[in-house]
């Protein structure tokens, strides 16, 4: 092929026309856009219930990761679990914002303890405080534990030291933390039903 | 006829039309505020879902909080206490947000190509990466709907989750309403529950009841019932359009104006050129006194 | 819940009083909605504010703070003066026929048998007349005076529209239009349910405010029907299952309860409990308490509770009285309380009158809290301002935090109002160290265990002997739990029918609460929990099919009693077994047993009321509803208007007496007492409550909730706001005689001025959620305002009615 | 020497030069010894400072009006870029352009003789002679001064409130959307005067050159502003 001055430049201008045109943006326009990334598309899914009111919606909540031994599972989104036959998969604003309760600045991560008369949290070890605090209610219940009332009837009962227990805590929880002070005499024993 | 499609319809300040030959489904979320119980559920599940966590605020005196839209609470619950004539003493609860206009001004006003998109479905998306942040939109829109990042200043709106849309589920906000006064589906079902709610209203006295479908933006993607039927109440337009300024301005009559009258300039003093041709005193010959 | 929540799509007219369903339970009202679309239902609202409840309403009555039941004793003058009541229900299911002892009587605000001195009634005379053969006398034509229905009559036909108006600030018409609306449920084929919450019940006047409907569902024979019923919302996610598992003061797992001191052995106790039927053929369900009792004894201490040691009835403790929350608040503030451990409960602002829980807690010796989030309890000691005036140096108390997983980190169950038992399952781990509330009492107590079988101590035997049937002795599981509060066979239990056969091979779950023995062959930790997990575990169901279309989904989870729905559903049938309303149909009796979509709530081949004389409550002894409470409650057999303890008004309208101007059988405390204020100096009527975008003292540390609902507010009228000069968003001083908050002001024609006894009386509204912890802005705890006395029966603080004032401190 | 005499004429401080510099008749330069010194160097930077921003403006603007155009965006980085910076430029040109104007108001105040220059104006665009312009400048160019002023002053307001992130949500949605229109029409107007400026520049030969190099031929001085071109030489302070 023979190509004229002329003509070599003319062909080279164009080549450098289009491709700098292209830069340019004269590129075709692109059809599709970008649409944001469906977030839960290899998430791991947990069955849970809604732990505010007693409506107790069921939830589904996602987690990055699959459950494998190095993949710290971490909930990453919360919604309505839609088989459920009482919100069928809504949720009120507390429910539908629950990531932000699980996933709060202020869950507390380790035991603290606070002296008397300190105005800080010092951290502590579960050890710790779980020991300080058998020993605290063992010797209160050792000095005021009531075996028997003024009439002579036995009563078996320890009053001095007290629990509230959770509204939002498990039947299971709540049983065996029944079971647990029932068993100490507590009689000081109470739940939000009351209030 | 999937009505997750997000194949584009319309593209903002692009010349050509996409390609739209298959015929889509267009779906509508429906707003019925006679079963809205202001719970912002939808509120929260929108910010949950899109990762969008405002200012903590500070109330003003009403329950509306946020309190206005911006740019990481793309619905909003307005209250306005009202004391009706015949109906005594009204709570009317209005969610705030993006009604996907079937004409959108803010596509209509969109400088930036592809900033601005509606699927096939319907949904009208803003899209971060292609948007300049000129707030073009925000004068386009009749109902006042796009906000601007603080941080990054691009616009942003409801989406419509076109990314839960996409992947057949509903809407976040659809998903959590406790009462159903939100629901999602095709636009003709949509209208179909709207009318049929009409009637169990006018039953229950709530005679001008009305379905709110503003024809002079083509019909919205989002359609409200409201019970006591006229808009301004609920401090919506009573004739939402496009305002004709922007229309005069981003009409295509007016950009190919715009364009003529500089094609028109150039060719004018070309032709001036080619007839007159350049005036040059020196090229005169020499006069006295020179 | 008799009933359950998608159950309220059933009814005819739904009415919230004392609740606010729309805010506090969203998804649950989603069924008031579905009642609307589909039922043409009405809904009515009752409540001191026009609530997102109200707006949403058919019809809407403002009343005061604390005047329920002079309006429901309205009602119920309404329903009986014009005739509208299901007569066959209340002739066969309640005790309208029933006759009272002659010398019961009611007069000037007072029931027969009160002791001024000790604030209590002896309760002799509120019972029936018995014949000679032991069962009540019953006038079926109604016509004695001394019947119920005579009464009742009498009783609350002082309960005129004008005198409810006075009373409530109802206007008249308003309340005339909801007792129509209410009398149009009386047919047998319409029903109407009651939907209520705290609103009730943190009065001193609760039990009694809940009975006044119950009642009226009586009157109309709403209970026991699809779409009817009294049903309690509930406030808290297991409020239910920790109440039902019974860790309550007084009581013991399955509504057992504790022994008193009169219980001297344990003949005594379970002879108090086993009730007799009060009519012939009558079943009375509680005559299986030896069986229940026994059982939880067995899952509590196996091998050590025998026979010979009273089934370990020792190693119960007995109650000199109820320690209810208040009365250990007292206790502590009397420095008689050492030692508290809080789980998952922010007391502090828990409780009535923060500056006495203050006191009392910096009594403590120690405080234990347990708890996912930072509570305002575990820090009560903090110096937070104005907000929180302490001294930290001067608080001795050794605060311990112990911090919890939350429900998304642990397997367990949860028992929602409706009654049914889901189990949810573990989603992520726990955050730091953080350990779940099994591990946490799994440790501790097995700590305390070792310290006592090492040490010795006082009665280490119910400790040390505490059945602990775990494989890890220090984790228990959920499904061990859960398992043991199902319960067991100890031995292979024979059919009663066919001694031959066995039901239930030794060491196997137990399918119903049925197969309970007094004679220590089985164990289970809470008997109406049994069948919750057999062979398999029932309460992880999750079949979503509803084949009767009521809503029933009798294969989802699992629902105490026995998987029942609808409590009392025998009563959904006419005494011939056939239901009221076939359209309703949820059990029917089909000649040879009782068959239906629910589980029926009689004895399953026993014949119906016409032909066995077995009445459907068989729950009570007299086998029918209670328009007469009896001897149950301790403040009257008929619910009264008394007025609340701290009220606009200084004296009751319907009573001349001065004890009986509030109610006479409530227990207030002397420092209680002299903290309430009058109402020259604090004229508005107040109430506290929740918002629909934060959950009680949780959310404001949950980021979404703390933006929907960011800073603390209080709700005044526009005409309390112009007098005082106060507008939108400024902030205002609100006073009780307790304390004092700041917060900002929302004005609004939501609450209207009343007229009450010829007064006008404006309403406080003041929301609850903010404190001095938390990603909303700070605030004051609204308990600072709140007075510290409690429901004669249950003792549920006043946080409903109390008064204030307000006075305004300008922009801020 | 007549360069040095045409120097001393023109009202440039800033082109004067300390005496102690080599004269600058010894440096080579096609600008002829008798050539009149139309703009100094200070008008010729601002002119085309001005002009400069102007360009980027018009660039921009246009990317920003016609999805055509959009492409010239990507000649500034990104198109977001653009959007910023157009704003600040306009502000730019605003203080270079009335720094500018300031000084020629007066040469640019209408005088009788310029009605006669206007009825002719055609005419002259067709061949014929243009009438005699008395001042330094023409009637046509004293038209597109204070139109110049006109359409800066417009764009620079309507530009300001449409300004985002900064004036813009302050000012009421009417005034935003009035404002773009505004903008839009004033900079097509200013597009075509902008047009005709250039193009007169380009026809009447010697122009270009006059604000390039600041000089014009004694011819075209004479021949197109003899009155400016007679006072020129009379040493008046031109007017």
């Amino acid at each position: 092929m023979n190509l004229s001055r002329r003509q070599f430049l003319k062909l080279t201008t164009s080549g450098i026309g289009a491709t700098s045109l292209g830069a340019l943006g004269f590129a075709p326009d692109r059809v599709l856009a970008d649409v944001r990334n469906f977030k839960l598309a290899s998430t791991t899914q947990t069955r849970n219930t809604c732990p505010y009111c007693s409506v107790s919606c069921g939830v589904i909540m996602y987690g990055l990761g699959d459950r494998s031994k190095n993949a710290h599972l971490k909930l990453v989104h919360i919604e309505g679990d839609p088989d459920h036959p009482v919100n069928r998969g809504t949720l009120c604003p507390k429910g539908a914002s629950l990531i932000d309760f699980v996933n709060s600045p202020h869950r507390l991560k380790f035991p603290e303890y606070r002296a008397p008369g300190a105005s800080e949290w010092q951290r502590v070890t579960w050890e710790w405080a779980l020991d300080r605090i058998a020993r605290l209610m063992k010797d209160d219940r050792d000095k005021n534990f009531v075996a028997k009332n003024a009439a002579g009837v036995t009563v078996n009962r320890w009053t001095t030291v007290g629990l509230l227990a959770a509204s939002a805590s498990s039947n299971e929880t709540g049983y065996l933390t029944h079971k647990i002070f029932r068993s100490m005499g507590m009689t000081a024993m109470d739940n939000q039903a009351r209030v | 006829m999937a009505l997750e499609s997000l194949d584009i319809r319309r593209r903002s300040a692009s010349q050509t039309r996409a390609p739209d030959v298959r015929k889509h489904t267009e779906v509508a979320k429906l707003i019925d505020i006679s079963r809205c119980i202001g719970c912002k559920a939808c509120q929260a599940a929108c910010m949950e879902w899109n990762d969008l966590r405002d200012e903590v605020g500070l109330t003003n005196g009403t329950y509306n909080n946020p309190i206005e839209l911006t740019d990481r609470s793309w619905t909003v619950m307005r209250f306005y206490e009202e004391e009706l004539a015949d109906k005594g003493l009204q709570w009317l609860i209005v969610k705030d947000g993006c009604l996907h206009c079937a004409d959108p001004g803010c596509l209509k006003a969109c400088p930036a190509p592809g900033a601005i998109v509606q699927y096939s479905n319907g949904i009208v998306d803003f899209q971060q990466d292609n948007c300049i942040g000129c707030g073009y939109c925000q004068t386009g829109c009749p109902f006042n709907i796009p906000r601007y990042g603080v941080t990054d200043g691009k616009a942003y709106k409801c989406t419509l989750c076109s990314d839960r849309v996409g992947v057949g589920l509903e809407p976040a906000c659809i998903k959590t309403c406790p009462t159903q006064a939100l629901s999602f589906g095709t636009k003709e079902d949509m209208i179909d529950i709207a009318n049929a709610r009409l009637v169990d209203l006018k039953e229950r006295g709530f005679d001008k009841a009305a379905v709110y479908d503003p024809s002079g933006v083509g019909g919205t993607h989002v359609v409200y019932v409201m019970p006591h039927g006229d808009p301004a109440l609920y401090r919506m337009p009573r004739e939402a359009s496009i305002s004709p300024l922007v229309g005069l301005w981003r009409s295509g009559f007016a950009r190919t104006l715009g364009v003529l009258t500089m094609v028109s300039v150039v060719v004018a003093g070309f032709f001036h050129w080619m007839k007159v041709g350049p005036v040059d005193p020196d090229a005169l010959p020499p006069r006295e006194g020179e | 819940m008799t009933n359950h929540w998608a159950d309220i799509k059933n009814a005819n007219v739904i009415v919230v009083m004392g609740g606010n369903p729309a805010e506090a339970h969203p998804c649950g009202f989603k069924w008031v909605t579905e009642a609307k679309a589909h039922n043409k239902a009405r809904l009515i609202v009752i409540d001191p504010r026009f609530t997102r409840t109200a707006a949403v309403a058919d019809q809407f009555v403002q009343i005061r703070p604390g005047t329920d039941i002079a309006f429901l004793g309205g009602v119920m003058n309404y329903l009986l003066s014009n005739d509208a009541i299901q007569h066959e229900y209340v002739k066969s299911y309640t005790n309208a026929a029933f006759i009272v002892r002659a010398d019961f009587h009611f007069d000037d605000g007072l029931f027969s048998g009160y002791d001024e001195a000790g604030r209590k009634y002896d309760k002799s005379t509120w019972v029936y007349e018995l014949g000679p053969d032991g069962y009540a006398k019953v006038d079926p034509t109604l016509q004695d005076p001394r019947c119920v229905y005579q009464l009742l009559k009498k009783h609350y036909s002082r309960y005129t529209p004008e005198v409810v108006s006075s009373i409530t600030g109802a206007r008249k018409e308003e309340f005339l239009e909801v007792c129509k609306t209410i009398a149009s449920t009386a047919p047998a084929d319409r029903t109407m349910t009651s939907l209520y919450a705290l609103g009730w019940t943190q009065h001193t006047v609760g039990t009694q405010n809940i009975r006044a409907m119950a009642m009226i569902q009586l009157l109309l024979g709403n209970v026991g029907m699809a779409g009817g019923g009294v049903n309690a919302l509930r406030g808290h996610s297991n409020i239910q299952g920790l109440t039902d598992v019974g860790v309550l003061s007084d009581l013991l797992p399955g509504y057992l309860t504790v022994p008193k001191e009169a219980d001297k052995d344990v003949d005594t106790y379970l002879a108090a409990r086993t009730l007799k039927p009060l009519r012939p053929g009558q079943m009375s369900y509680w005559q299986n308490y030896p069986k229940f009792f026994v059982s939880l004894q067995k899952a509590w201490w196996g091998g050590a509770a025998t026979k010979d040691n009273q089934w370990a009835y020792e190693y119960l403790p007995k109650l000199d009285k109820v320690y209810d929350i208040l009365t250990v608040f007292e206790l502590m503030h009397q420095g008689k309380v050492n030692g508290y451990i809080c789980q998952g409960f922010n007391i502090l602002a828990s409780a009535p009158h923060k500056a006495k829980n203050l006191e009392a807690l910096s009594k403590l010796k120690f405080l234990v809290v347990i708890d996912p989030l930072v509570t305002e309890t575990s820090t009560f000691w903090r110096n937070a301002g104005e907000l929180n005036p302490v001294d930290p140096a001067k608080i001795e108390t050794e605060v311990f935090r112990l911090p919890s997983g939350c429900f998304a980190e642990e397997d367990g169950s949860l028992t929602n109002s409706g009654r049914w038992l889901q189990w949810h399952y573990k989603g992520a781990e726990p955050p730091g160290d953080a350990k779940t509330d099994l591990e946490i009492l799994g440790e501790l107590f097995h700590r305390i265990r070792t310290l006592y079988a090492k040490e010795g101590g006082a009665f280490p035997d119910p400790m040390v002997k505490l059945a602990w049937p775990y494989a890890v002795a220090s984790r228990p599981s959920a499904e061990e739990l859960a398992r043991e509060y199902n319960g067991w066979a100890l031995a292979d239990l024979p059919d009663p029918k066919d001694k031959t056969k066995i039901v239930v091979k030794r060491g196997d779950q137990l399918t119903t609460f049925g197969q309970l023995t007094d004679d220590g062959s089985t164990a289970a930790g809470c008997w109406i929990y049994t069948g919750s997990y057999t062979d398999k575990n029932n309460m992880a169901r999750r079949e979503t099919a509803d084949p009767s279309g009521l809503g029933l989904t009798p294969s989802w989870a699992w629902s105490w009693p026995a998987n029942r729905r609808v409590l009392y559903n025998g009563a959904s049938c006419d005494p011939t077994g056939k239901p009221w309303d076939p359209r309703r149909a949820l059990v029917k009796w089909n000649g040879e047993k009782w068959v239906g979509p629910d589980v029926p709530d009689f004895k399953v081949d026993q014949p119906p009321a016409s032909e066995s004389g077995m009445a459907p409550f068989i729950m009570n002894p007299e086998g029918v509803g209670r328009l007469f409470g009896a001897d149950k409650l301790t403040d009257g057999p008929f619910p009264e208007h008394y007025e609340p303890f701290e009220s606009p008004l200084a004296k009751n309208p319907l009573h001349e007496r001065a004890v009986a101007s509030t109610n006479p059988a409530a227990r207030i405390f002397a420092g209680d007492k002299a903290a309430l204020g009058t109402s020259e100096k604090f004229p508005y009527a107040a109430t506290t409550y929740r918002l629909t975008e934060h959950f009680h003292f949780w959310t404001k540390h949950a980021r979404i909730p703390a933006i929907l609902q960011p800073e603390q507010f209080v709700e005044i009228g526009e005409a309390l706001a112009k007098e005082k000069g106060i507008r939108d968003g400024e902030r205002i001083r609100v006073r009780s005689n307790r304390g004092e908050i700041v917060a900002k002001a929302v004005v609004t024609k939501r609450i209207r001025p009343l007229t009450v006894a010829g007064r006008t009386i404006h309403t406080v509204g003041i929301p609850i959620h903010w404190g001095f912890e938390g990603l909303t802005k700070p605030g004051y705890l609204a308990n600072t305002l709140t007075p510290a006395v409690g429901d004669a029966n249950v003792q549920t603080p006043e946080f409903k009615a109390f008064t204030v004032n307000v006075e305004k401190l300008g922009v801020a | 020497m007549a360069n040095e005499t045409q120097r001393s004429v023109t009202s440039t401080p800033v082109g004067a030069r300390p005496p102690e510099r080599a004269p600058r008749h010894e440096f080579a330069t096609t600008r002829p010894p008798d050539a009149v010194q139309r703009y100094s160097t200070g008008e010729r930077l601002t002119h085309w400072a001005v002009a400069l921003a102007y360009t980027v403006l018009f660039l921009s603007g246009l990317a920003l009006f016609h999805p055509f155009f959009y492409w010239i965006s990507f000649l500034f980085g990104t198109p977001t870029f653009m959007r910023i910076l157009h704003p600040f430029i306009g502000v730019a040109l605003g203080i270079l352009f009335f720094a500018y104007a300031a000084r020629l108001w007066r040469e640019n105040l209408f005088s009788a003789a310029d009605r006669l220059w206007l009825r002719r104006m055609f005419a002259y665009m067709n061949g014929r002679e243009e009438a005699r312009v008395e001042g330094k400048y023409n009637a046509g160019q004293k038209a597109m001064y204070w139109s110049m002023i006109i359409m800066v002053v417009g764009l620079l307001v309507t530009g300001i409130f449409i300004w985002r992130p900064y004036i813009a949500p302050a000012v009421p949605l009417l005034g935003r959307r009035i404002a773009a229109v505004i903008h839009v029409i004033f900079a097509f107007i200013m597009f075509v005067g902008i047009g005709i400026h250039i193009y007169a520049a380009v026809w009447t030969r010697g122009s270009m050159r006059a604000m390039t190099q600041g000089w014009v031929s004694r011819r075209w001085a004479r021949y197109h502003h003899p009155g400016w071109y007679d006072r020129v030489a009379r040493k008046e302070t031109v007017r």
